[in-house]
């Protein structure tokens, strides 16, 4: 039991730390945001630069440094696809492309490659082996055709990872395979737009679109595991990266108690309104709480308890982000509902999180389903 | 004691209901039902409907286009309005301004105004809130130096919805520097056309173009278009707020939103079957249903002693239905919006505030989150809920 | 529409009221809870005389003169059998009696009868239907044997109205009969004891307990429905005990918060004491509005729409007395631990209600049960 | 970082384990796991058990018989003594008035009490609160006036835990008028045999005997009886208070409840299955054990930073650990509740309060109610929640 960093990863948050303070005040922010890809590419080639692109690699970083870069990044509510690309997909190819994917593998760390993970259907909602989209073998080639939606920066990602079923029902855990294809493959129409919460996305159609033997990844209709795991990885990722934004916005919060003045004397001087900011740095403070339990839980190789974990974090994190972040805007009063104002961003950030990787009640409900004494695994 | 709805009241509502169903444009209830905004026009041909049957300014005295409706018939009409997705009258029109005219005005006042208020000839907004005056609203420095038969009103107002799209404001504004805070107010009504208006627009959080930012900069207004005497536009102002807030509670509005919930969750898929089956989701909107019943019965005792005049608007419970309604309103917007889940991600805010743009996803998820985003404000706007949680204590504390 | 009240009405209210100030101060009550019977035998006789024993009978009363009597019990904390002998045992006597057992009924009025509900069983919990005592037909008596549990004022009642099994599998709502035995029969053994808000109850033992015809009530094996009118009956006027005894718990906290000091100030000073205050007054009218919605409901004849009425009101009864009784003694602090003082005991009933006739979670489950786009009965 | 136990920690917890197995005795261990309470008697007899395997004050001083463990192994004993349904060690004796004579006492008073006190040769109990002085404890007037090497004591106590079972009292006095109310305190020991002692109980809403009233009369008190120096008793009391609220969360045994909970609900019918079945209840247990977790791990931070010594008992972290502790101590308590049921109804204060008694109905569910009431108290007493927000909001506004 040790919570303190080691040195690597007291160096990984300075240098997180430092990108943030210089480069993404929220005018700078404002002004990614506001450019072609939502983004910025500056900013993409810096985070290489430091090393956080090769993130996904298991000999240099776990869970713990995924949690440091991102509570970093949801404090500054950044923009980059670094979960989509890095987390998801190079872990992703890293796993389970084995030593045939290298090249890809030194592309993402290097900042030249962008992948972005398409698994989220139509009408998959938050059930991770609901797969429709199908792929058929024919001539040692395989073709899909489907529908993906929410894709997490998949207007811009080059390559694409897709999940489509082999064999099975449409809830199938087992039959379902993961392929590489390109953007600009025939048969590929995509949508791209923006979240609520400012990042991108995209929806796609797929139609008939052939994926050569190379770029299948790992044993088709047997990737359900993988596709579990990144799940669970993406959560954990998320519970840092609202603990990182809740911070923000809690110290906003408090800083505008002390500066706003109405009927004479700063608003921070009511009771009530003091003591709703206590409440709500309790609901940070146990939401940090479960961000590091989940960096904990994340290597866990066991799934069923992986899993668990990561849904009792995904309930806590939702009631808390729910919270501290509408605790904030009503603290804030009207000028927290202006997009002028950093605040309202930090909200959108907090509701966009709850609807990925499954919002707090269909996690709620997974813990239920579970039997037992108690339904956690120890820590 | 007869809490059942008189035969009356049953065939009243009946024929409300069936006039909303005959009359109600299908694309501006269209709107309404998927929860995007209608526009300036919608909403001015929608009042000129109501206003053509006689139903526009239902609550005004009859000698002005009221009709003579108890409070009770009141409600059955807002309820059956928000249940067959209509707009609401122009609130600022027919609750705010009209009734301050039809108390405080003079004869040629109300004989020039009312009329044009009732059809939207002249389409208000709300000049209240000031940057430095939200919660205590009395704080407000928009000076109006009086010069003749003019005033000169000098300040900036905010959080002013409509103002993109009206063509008048009824404003608070200070004419007595010297007197208790809330003593030097009046109560003016200017014309946006006028030399010195600026809009400028503030959008929130839900992406939409809502409220605005209003300077004045040396507008000259005539004396006669103040309502009442001057220095007292505050209690003008106030007094009207009790009966706002009766119906700021839009229960009507958040059971109809909670009826969409559930009609929609059973498209919805979850754990092998749909969201409506889940019984998680059945007990919140059981739950939700409960409260909006209990709200609606607080509300129709309010109502009750206000139409046997037992009551008076300065009762807690009409602080209560603030409280309570916005909350709900909140909730039943928090539980669509749990409905839609990653198909309420796109941000479409075009397509949210009406606009002829494709929409991305099922339209009837595209505006549970501007929708919901946007009633954050149900809770600070209108006097926050703190704000009646202190006016309630302030009541039953008598401290 | 009409929320007033008719003139008999307001006698009933102002009877009650003139009983209550003149008979039942704390005082007077914690002498009435120290006697032998738990309850005021002079008090019996006196609701007696105002004619509130007679109050079963429709002619006489129905739901809303109910309320109105509940509505000052719960506000004094009456101990009296009035919701067992009265309310249930007297109605229930009437609806399915009728004619045969008039002498009954003019004893129950005239205060020389005490008779108690005997229905709730020690694996029954919440659900109405599930009787295991079992009632066999022999030489045209029945004989009952089994169980009874946490009967209201058990103790006390000379005649017992039993549910007993002539039919059918334990939680059948068919082959259940309603049987009156006296309570000093052969074969009952009872155990007597008070319950946590001062309340007498008895559980019951029935061996081979003899019936004669003429006390069977209805025909045996159809009486569900009339059980469960009579739970209605019950929640309905729970529903206004609750709102009586609230209405006097939230008076005593103001009144406290305005007296006590700390810091050199009233307590009523502090403005999120103030807040709290205000949203134990919101749970109250809620639960004010659904203890009139159930004096409304409560003759609905369907009784689907009754009882989803009935579980509507419990689910916000439960609410509210939750949240007002929770923040009365934390904001009376350490004087609200103690009997001593009032709080205390207006916290007990308030907890005690719910566990009688289903708690809040088992109606909002029996609410989540029914299919339709509005679960309630339109008012 | 490594948020898993270490291999020696958990076969540290294998080993406390298996202790708690082999020692507790039965009839103590039943009475806990039913929620009775333990009598004078058992308490006495499970601390010096606790005490000859040197167990007993893990927390103090080496020296004076402590463990030397870190805080993550206190945390591990604290939390298997709860799931093994073992009672504390006697709180007063042990984690409050133990630690202030380690630390301001003189040697001879070190040699004196202590050993009594690990031992509950001497049981104490805490005289700070009085009538006019809850949650503003500063303002205790009880009075002690110096009358050669005695003071003269006189004043009332209020909700002293243990009085009518105590052999001894520390206790807060007043010692001078004219300071400001917290340099005018001093910290005493009274040994409840004095004359002018008077002990009157209070009973709570449980039925139970917990606390009392405590007269004081002209009690004689030695002046070496006086820890540390005069006037400066407030500090010391305060001195302590950080420590002590990082174990009132008492999370394990809020997780022993939840345990119960769960357990007992497959006992219990529910629409046609067992309350264990109802997804409403496991979805409501499922919360509580998210909660729980989220509070231990904030829990264990705490500690970690206080081995490391980078944390300090002002952090207002540890007032979170009580605000949610003691609430997720309440939840827990009633989810008991709502599994007994009916049966919770019966009173019987006597068989909670261990008395050989026959009790009415399930045995499993006659405490449900007790312990739900008594712990109405764990957001009160101990600094009540209200105090908690405001210091947390002190020391986070710096208003």
């Amino acid at each position: 039991m040790d919570f303190s960093l080691n040195k690597e990863q007291t160096m990984i948050k300075d240098a997180v730390e430092r990108l943030m303070h210089r480069h993404y005040t929220f005018a700078q922010r404002d002004t990614y945001a506001r450019g072609a890809a939502g983004w910025s590419e500056a900013m993409w080639q810096r985070y290489s630069e430091v090393g956080l692109l090769g993130l996904f690699d298991s000999d240099v970083g776990g869970p713990v440094e995924a949690m440091i870069v991102m509570e970093a990044f949801g404090h500054s509510l950044v923009l980059e696809p670094f979960l989509a690309a890095v987390l998801l997909c190079g872990r992703a190819v890293q796993r389970a492309g084995g030593g045939s994917h290298a090249e890809l593998l030194q592309d993402i760390a290097a900042g030249r490659l962008l992948m972005a993970f398409a698994h989220t259907e139509p009408s998959s909602r938050y059930e991770l082996s609901r797969v429709a989209t199908r792929a058929t073998c024919k001539d040692r080639r395989w073709i899909l055709s489907g529908a993906k939606s929410a894709i997490m920066h998949g207007d811009c990602a080059r390559r694409l990872l897709v999940s489509a079923r082999v064999a099975g029902e449409p809830a199938d855990p087992s039959g379902i395979g993961l392929f590489l294809i390109d953007a600009g493959s025939a048969g590929v129409r995509r949508t791209g737009y923006t979240t609520q919460d400012g990042l991108r996305a995209a929806d796609l159609v797929l139609d008939r679109v052939e994926v050569v033997a190379a770029d299948v990844l790992g044993p088709p209709g047997a990737m359900f595991p993988l596709i579990q795991e990144l799940a669970d990885v993406a959560i954990a990722a998320t519970a840092a990266e609202a603990v990182g934004a809740m911070q923000a916005l809690h110290d906003m919060t408090v800083a505008y108690l002390k500066t706003r003045r109405q009927f004479g004397v700063a608003i921070g001087t009511f009771q009530a309104l003091q003591h709703r900011c206590v409440d709500m740095l309790v609901e940070l403070e146990q939401a940090r709480s479960m961000a590091l339990y989940a960096a904990m839980m994340a290597s866990e190789p066991d799934a069923r308890s992986r899993s668990a974990a990561m849904s009792a974090v995904k309930v806590q994190i939702t009631k808390s982000s729910r919270y501290v972040a509408q605790q904030a805007i009503q603290l804030h009063g009207g000028i927290g509902m202006t997009t002028e104002y950093a605040a309202s961003h930090y909200f959108l950030r907090l509701m966009a999180m709850q609807a990925r990787f499954g919002d707090g009640a269909h996690h709620l409900n997974a813990l239920a389903s579970i039997d037992g004494r108690e339904v956690l695994p120890a820590a | 004691m007869d809490l059942r709805y008189s035969p009356e009241e049953q065939e009243f509502r009946g024929e409300v209901r069936e006039f909303f169903r005959s009359v109600l444009p299908r694309e501006i209830r269209d709107k309404v039902a998927l929860g995007r905004l209608p526009s300036r026009d919608d909403i001015v041909r929608w009042q000129r409907i109501l206003n053509a049957r006689g139903w526009a300014v239902t609550q005004w005295a009859p000698e002005w286009g009221g009709t003579g409706w108890d409070t009770v018939r009141q409600y059955i009409f807002r309820e059956e309005m928000y249940l067959a997705d209509a707009p609401e009258p122009l609130s600022t029109n027919v609750t705010l301004v009209g009734p301050v005219v039809i108390a405080f005005g003079n004869e040629q006042q109300k004989r020039h105004f009312l009329p044009r208020i009732a059809n939207v000839d002249m389409f208000f907004c709300q000049g209240f809130s000031e940057p430095e005056a939200g919660s205590d609203l009395a704080a407000l420095r928009t000076r109006a130096v009086r010069d003749g038969d003019q005033y000169i009103v000098t300040g900036q107002k905010l959080w002013t919805s409509y103002a993109h799209q009206a063509d008048w404001m009824f404003c608070l504004v200070r004419t007595d520097e010297s007197a208790r805070k809330q003593d030097g107010i009046s109560y003016l009504l200017i014309d946006m056309a006028s030399k010195g208006v600026t809009v400028k627009p503030v959008m929130t959080l839900d992406g939409g173009h809502h409220v605005n930012e209003v300077f004045l900069n040396d507008v000259q207004v005539p004396v006669t278009n103040r309502i009442g005497e001057e220095n007292r536009g505050w209690h003008y102002a106030k007094f009207l707020l009790g009966n706002e807030r009766i119906l700021t509670g839009r229960i009507g509005l958040s059971k109809s939103r909670l009826r969409r919930a559930r009609d929609l969750a059973a498209r919805v898929p979850a754990g092998g079957s749909t969201l409506a089956a889940s019984h998680a989701f059945r007990e919140k909107a059981a739950a939700l249903e409960v409260e909006l019943k209990a709200l609606e019965i607080t509300t129709l005792r309010v109502l009750d002693e206000v139409r046997r005049q037992t009551g008076t608007a300065q009762d807690p419970k009409i602080s209560i239905l603030k409280i309570k309604g916005s909350e709900l309103a909140q909730a039943t917007a928090e539980l669509l919006l749990e409905v839609a889940g990653p198909h309420a991600l796109p941000r479409q805010e075009d397509w949210a505030s009406g606009a002829d743009v494709a929409c991305i996803g099922p339209e009837w998820a595209a505006t549970a989150a501007p929708n919901y985003l946007y009633l954050r404000a149900a809770t600070i706007f209108g006097g926050s809920s703190e704000i009646q949680r202190n006016i309630v204590a302030k009541n039953i504390l008598g401290i």
